[in-house]
C-alpha cells in the first residue's frame, strides 16, 4: 500500500500536534544550551501550516504538501530551525515531485533529501550535535528497510526508531554547530533540540503511515 | 515572571508599534511583513539594513534613521526574522545604488538573510552582507559556529551608516563595515540570566555570589561561572581576551563601549568605564571616543560587555558624522 | 546583592569620576565637593542646577550640557546632598544673572537644598528654587510631606535649560520651570524592588504575582500592592489619576513620558506607550511630543512612570530647542 | 556635678559608638517605611564628627563640640535628617554659648532648643511619626526632672527614658512627615527612623554623663 496525499496532510496534522504537546520540553532542552525559543519556533511554524492546510487545492499531490509546510516553516519560524527544516521539506518535495503515489522507494527518497538539504545549508556533520544525527541514522535506517523490502510503513518506522536513538545519541557530545557550540563541555549531558524535533516529527510520519494502513 | 507586557505572542507587534508611534518623525513600521523603516526611505544613497531577534532593544530598530540604519527587521525574541520581511525591506529601502545587509553570526541570522539577500538578488537588488563577528568569548571558531556578533554591532552600524550616508558607493560602505568589524573585540558578563516571554523561565541559574562570564545576547550561558568579583576585576577579565585577541597596542586610539545589557543601574556601567579607560591608559591604549549604555540588550538581564573598536582617521571621522536615530543621536 | 561595584562606598565617586571621563566633552566633575558641571560654565546666561540621591542616572547628571542643566550635584545613593556642594555648584555657574535650583520634593532634597540658598545667596548669589512635585500617587498633601517629584522632573530641567539658554531672565526661567511643573503629572509602578548598594537588601517585597503601584523613585514602597495585570490594564491605572487630576481635557496637546525604572527591557517600554497613547487619544488628547526611556531610574527596578505635560507653543517651542547632554541629545 | 568639655566629647564618641552599633537596625527599620538609608547617614554622620573631634581647641567648651556636631551632620548627613540633627545641635549650641560648665538649667535648655530646630525646620508635630515623637517626651521629661531639682544626669536620665517611649510610640501611627507618609496606612507597626536614632543619642548623652559621675 503507497502512501498518498492524505497521509502527507495527516503527517502534517500529527507534527502540529506533537510539536504542540512537546513546546515546552523543547523550550526547556533549548533553554539549557541554547537561547529557549525551540519550542515556539517549531510551534508557530506549524500552527501556521495546520492553519494553511485547508487552503490546499483538491488535486494536490504529497509534494504539494511538502512544499507548503517548506515555504510556511521559512516564512514564520526564523532561526536555524526554519531555514534549516524549511529545505528539508523543500528538497523532499523536489524528490518526489509529480508523483501521487509514494512507494518505498519515495519514502526513503523523502528523507535522504530532507537530510541532505539540512547538510547544504547548516554544513553541520555527524557528531555535531545538530539535528543532522537524528537525520542521518534515520536516513540510514530507511535505506537499510527499503533494501530489506520493508513496507513504506516499515521504512518509516525503522526511521522513527533510528531518529530516537540519533537524538539521544545527542546527549554525551559537545556541539560544533549552533547555539550550544558556544557552550564547549558544558553542552555535554543535554539533548539537542532540534534532533529531538527530528525525533518527534519522524514519529509522526510513521503515525500517520500507521492509522493510514489500519483504515 | 513578571514583564510590562500583554499577551507574549504580542510582544513583539505591540512593541514596534509603539516605537513607530513615539518616534515617527524617524520610522515608520510596517506591519506585515514586519519591519521599520525610515520615513524619507528609499533615497538616492546606499541603503543599509540589520535585523535579528528582539529583546537587544534598542539594537535594531533604535538605530534606524539618518546616517545610520535605513531598516530594521526584528524578528521573535531571540529568534532572527524569517526572510520575508528581510526581503520587504531590501528593496524598499534600494534606491538603485543597492543594499548592505549587516548581519550578526548566528546560524538562524545567517541563514535567514542568506535567503532573502538570494530572493532580493533575484528582484534586482544588488546586496552585500557583512558578518558582524566580535565576541572573543567564543574561541577555537574551527569547532564552535564561530564568534557571535554582539555590541560591536552598533559600531558597525553608525560607521556603515556614515559612509552611505555620505554617498559612498556600496563597495565602499561594505569595505569600511568589514574594516571595524575586523577592528572591533568585545566580550560580556552577566549578573542575572534573563526570561524570554514565551518561555516564562530564566535562561539559566546562578547563585547568590556567582556570575557568568562570556554570556552572548539570546540570554545563553557562557563559558564559565565564576564568583562575583569587585567590579574593577570584572573589567580586568573582560578586557585582557579583548586586548590579547587583535592584539591593540601602544599607541592605539580607541572606542570604547560600555553596554549595559538591559538591567544594569547606570552607576555600575560608568564605574566599569572608570577602570576600562585606566586599564587601557596604562597600556598605552588611549581612549578617544567613548559610548556608555544599553545599546545591545539581553531583555532585562544585568551584566554588560566591553567592545573595543581601534580607531583612525577614517573611522573617527565616519562616527563623529551626524546621526540622529531614536537611540543614537548628534549632530542633528 | 550582585552589584558590578567596588566597595559600595565608593559608587557615586567612581561612578561621576567614569561619567566625567566618558562625557569630557560635556562636563567635567569637582571632587570635593562633589559636583558635575558644564565644561563651558559659568556663561552669560542664568545659571540652572539641580541634584538628589544618586541612583537615578541619567537624572541629573545625565541632563547637564547645553541647553539643560549647567551643574548637577549628587548626594550618596537616594540620599540628598548637603549643602557644601551645591553651594559649591552654584557659585560655579553663575554668571552674573542668578541660578535656578530645580529641586524634587522630598524632605532631605528640600532642607539641603534651603540650606545652600541661603548661604549662596550670602555670597551674592541670585539664587531662585523650583520645587517639583508631580507624583498623583501621592493624595491629601495636607496629610503627607506633599507629592514627590519624579520623572516630571526631566522636563523641567529641559524646558527651564532651553529658556535659560535662548537668555531669559531669572524671573522668566523660574515661571517656566514653576508652569511645567504646574502642567505635568506623573504616576509609577514597580514589578521588583532595587537594592541600595549599602543597605544590601530590597526595599521592599513582592511576591511573584504581585505588583507595587504608586511607587517613588527611592525603591520605597507604593501606595498599594495588586495582582500583576496585562501592561495595558496597568497603563490605564497609572494613566486614569493623572488625567483626572489637572484635568487634562480632550483638545489638550501633550508630551506623554514613558519613564523607564532601570531594569525594564525597552520592548515593554514601547508596550506600555502604545496603549498609553491610544487611551489619551480616545480621550481627545493628542500626543504630540514623547519620550521613551530610562531617563529617572530607581537603580535596577523593574518597573515604569508614565508622565503627561500639558504642552502650549511656547513649551513647545522649548522642548523642541537644541540640547546637548549625556542623555538628551538633539539639534548639534 | 555640672558636665564639661569632657561630657560632650565623651557623648559624641558614645554617640558614634551606639549609631554605628544599630546602623543595620536604623537601615532596616528605614527600609521598610523610608528608603532604607538612615543608619548609612547617621553612620557616615558620626564617623566624620570623630574623625574630627581631636581637630578641637585645648580651651574647647560644650558649645564647639555641639556646633562642631552641628555643622559636620550638615555636611556630611544629606538627606532629611541631616539638616534636622544638624540644626538641633547648632540650635543646642547656641543655647549654651559661652559656658564652659553646664548645669541642670543648661542641660534642660540643650535639650529644648534642639527640639524646638528640628521643628523650625521641619514643620513636625507631635504624632506625625517623626522623630519630634521622640524629642517632644524627651524635652518636657527633662524639664519636669529639673524643676524637681534633679541633677543633670538624672534630667538626662529622665529624657533618654522618655525619649524611649517616645521612640516606641511612634509605631501605630500613620505618617504625616517624611517618606513614610506617603504609604499611608502602611506605615503602622513600624516604627520611626529618626525617632530610634534620637533615642540611642539621648541614651549615650545619659550614658555618658554617668560615665562622668562615676570618674
Ligand atoms: N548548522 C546547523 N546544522 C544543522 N542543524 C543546526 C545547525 N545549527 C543549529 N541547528 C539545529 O537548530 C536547532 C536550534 O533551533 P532553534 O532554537 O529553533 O534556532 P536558534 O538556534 O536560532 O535559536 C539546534 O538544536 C540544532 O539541532
Ligand atoms: N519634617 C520632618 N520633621 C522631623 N523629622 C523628620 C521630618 N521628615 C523626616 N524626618 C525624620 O527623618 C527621618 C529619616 O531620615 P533619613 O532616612 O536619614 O532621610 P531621608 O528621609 O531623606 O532618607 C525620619 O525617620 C524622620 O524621623
Ligand atoms: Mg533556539
Ligand atoms: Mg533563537
Ligand atoms: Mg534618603
Ligand atoms: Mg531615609
Amino acid at each position: 500500500m503507497t502512501l498518498g496525499t492524505e497521509w502527507a496532510t495527516d503527517w502534517v496534522r500529527a507534527s502540529a500536534a506533537v510539536i504542540a504537546e512537546n513546546r515546552v520540553e523543547l523550550i526547556t532542552l533549548d533553554r539549557e544550551i541554547g537561547d529557549g525559543d525551540h519550542g515556539e519556533n517549531m510551534d508557530r511554524g506549524f500552527s501556521a501550516v495546520l492553519a494553511k492546510l485547508d487552503g490546499l487545492a483538491d488535486d494536490a499531490i504529497p509534494a504539494d504538501v511538502l512544499k507548503l509546510v517548506a515555504t510556511t516553516l521559512i516564512s514564520t519560524v526564523g532561526g536555524a530551525s526554519g531555514p534549516l527544516f524549511g529545505t528539508a521539506y523543500l528538497k523532499a518535495a523536489g524528490a518526489v515531485a509529480g508523483r501521487a503515489e509514494l512507494d518505498g522507494a519515495s519514502v526513503a527518497a523523502i528523507l535522504r533529501a530532507a537530510r541532505d538539504g539540512i547538510v547544504l545549508r547548516g554544513k553541520a556533520e555527524a557528531g555535531d550535535k545538530t539535528m543532522i544525527d537524528a537525520w542521518n541514522p534515520a536516513v540510514e535506517a530507511a535505506d537499510a528497510a527499503h533494501a530489506n523490502g520493508a513496507s513504506e510503513l516499515e521504512i518509516l518506522e525503522a526511521a522513527a526508531t533510528a531518529a530516537a536513538e540519533g537524538a539521544a545519541s545527542t546527549e554525551p557530545l559537545i556541539a560544533r554547530k549552533g547555539r550550544a557550540s558556544y557552550l564547549g563541555e558544558r553542552a555535554i549531558g543535554h539533548r539537542d533540540p532540534g534532533a529531538q524535533s527530528t525525533l518527534l516529527l519522524l514519529r509522526a510520519a510513521a503515525d500517520s503511515a500507521r492509522n493510514a494502513a489500519s483504515e | 515572571m513578571k514583564k510590562l507586557i500583554n499577551d507574549p505572542k504580542n510582544v513583539v507587534t505591540e512593541a514596534v508599534e509603539g516605537f513607530a508611534a513615539a518616534h515617527a518623525d524617524i520610522v515608520r513600521a510596517s506591519a506585515d511583513p514586519l519591519f521599520l523603516v525610515r520615513t524619507d526611505a528609499p533615497s538616492d544613497k546606499v541603503g543599509i539594513i540589520s535585523g535579528g531577534g528582539s529583546g537587544h532593544e534598542p539594537l535594531h530598530g533604535g538605530f534606524v534613521g539618518y546616517g545610520m540604519l535605513d531598516a530594521a527587521v526584528p524578528g521573535a525574541v531571540f529568534t532572527s526574522p524569517t526572510p520575508d520581511p528581510i526581503v520587504a525591506a531590501t528593496t524598499a529601502v534600494d534606491g538603485g545604488r543597492g543594499v548592505l545587509h549587516i548581519v550578526k553570526n548566528y546560524t538562524g541570522d545567517v541563514l535567514n538573510f542568506e535567503t532573502a539577500a538570494d530572493l532580493a538578488a533575484a528582484e534586482g537588488v544588488d546586496v552585500r552582507t557583512v558578518i558582524v563577528n566580535d565576541d572573543v568569548a567564543v574561541q577555537d571558531s574551527l569547532y564552535t559556529a564561530g564568534r557571535r556578533g554582539v555590541a560591536g554591532t552598533v559600531l558597525v552600524e553608525k560607521i556603515a551608516g556614515a559612509a552611505a550616508q555620505r554617498g559612498d558607493s556600496l563597495d565602499d560602505v561594505t569595505a569600511v563595515a568589514e574594516k571595524v568589524n575586523a577592528q572591533v573585540r568585545s566580550m560580556g558578563v552577566a549578573l542575572t540570566p534573563c526570561v524570554v516571554p514565551h518561555a516564562g523561565e530564566p535562561s539559566f541559574h546562578l547563585e547568590d555570589d556567582e556570575i557568568e562570564i562570556g554570556i552572548g545576547i539570546h540570554g545563553e550561558p557562557g563559558r564559565e561561572k565564576i564568583k562575583l568579583q569587585p567590579a574593577d576585576a570584572i573589567v580586568e577579565r573582560l578586557l585582557g581576551p579583548i586586548i590579547d585577541d587583535i592584539p591593540f597596542a601602544s599607541g592605539d586610539r580607541v572606542l570604547l563601549l560600555v553596554n549595559g545589557m538591559g538591567g544594569t543601574p547606570q552607576v555600575e556601567l560608568f564605574i566599569a568605564y572608570r577602570h576600562a579607560a585606566r586599564v587601557l591608559a596604562d597600556r598605552g591604549i588611549e581612549v578617544t571616543r567613548s559610548l556608555v549604555g544599553n545599546y545591545t540588550t539581553s531583555l532585562e538581564m544585568q551584566g554588560m560587555s566591553l567592545s573595543v573598536l581601534k580607531l583612525d582617521d577614517e573611522l573617527t571621522e565616519l562616527w563623529d558624522a551626524p546621526v540622529q536615530t531614536a537611540a543614537l543621536r548628534w549632530g542633528r
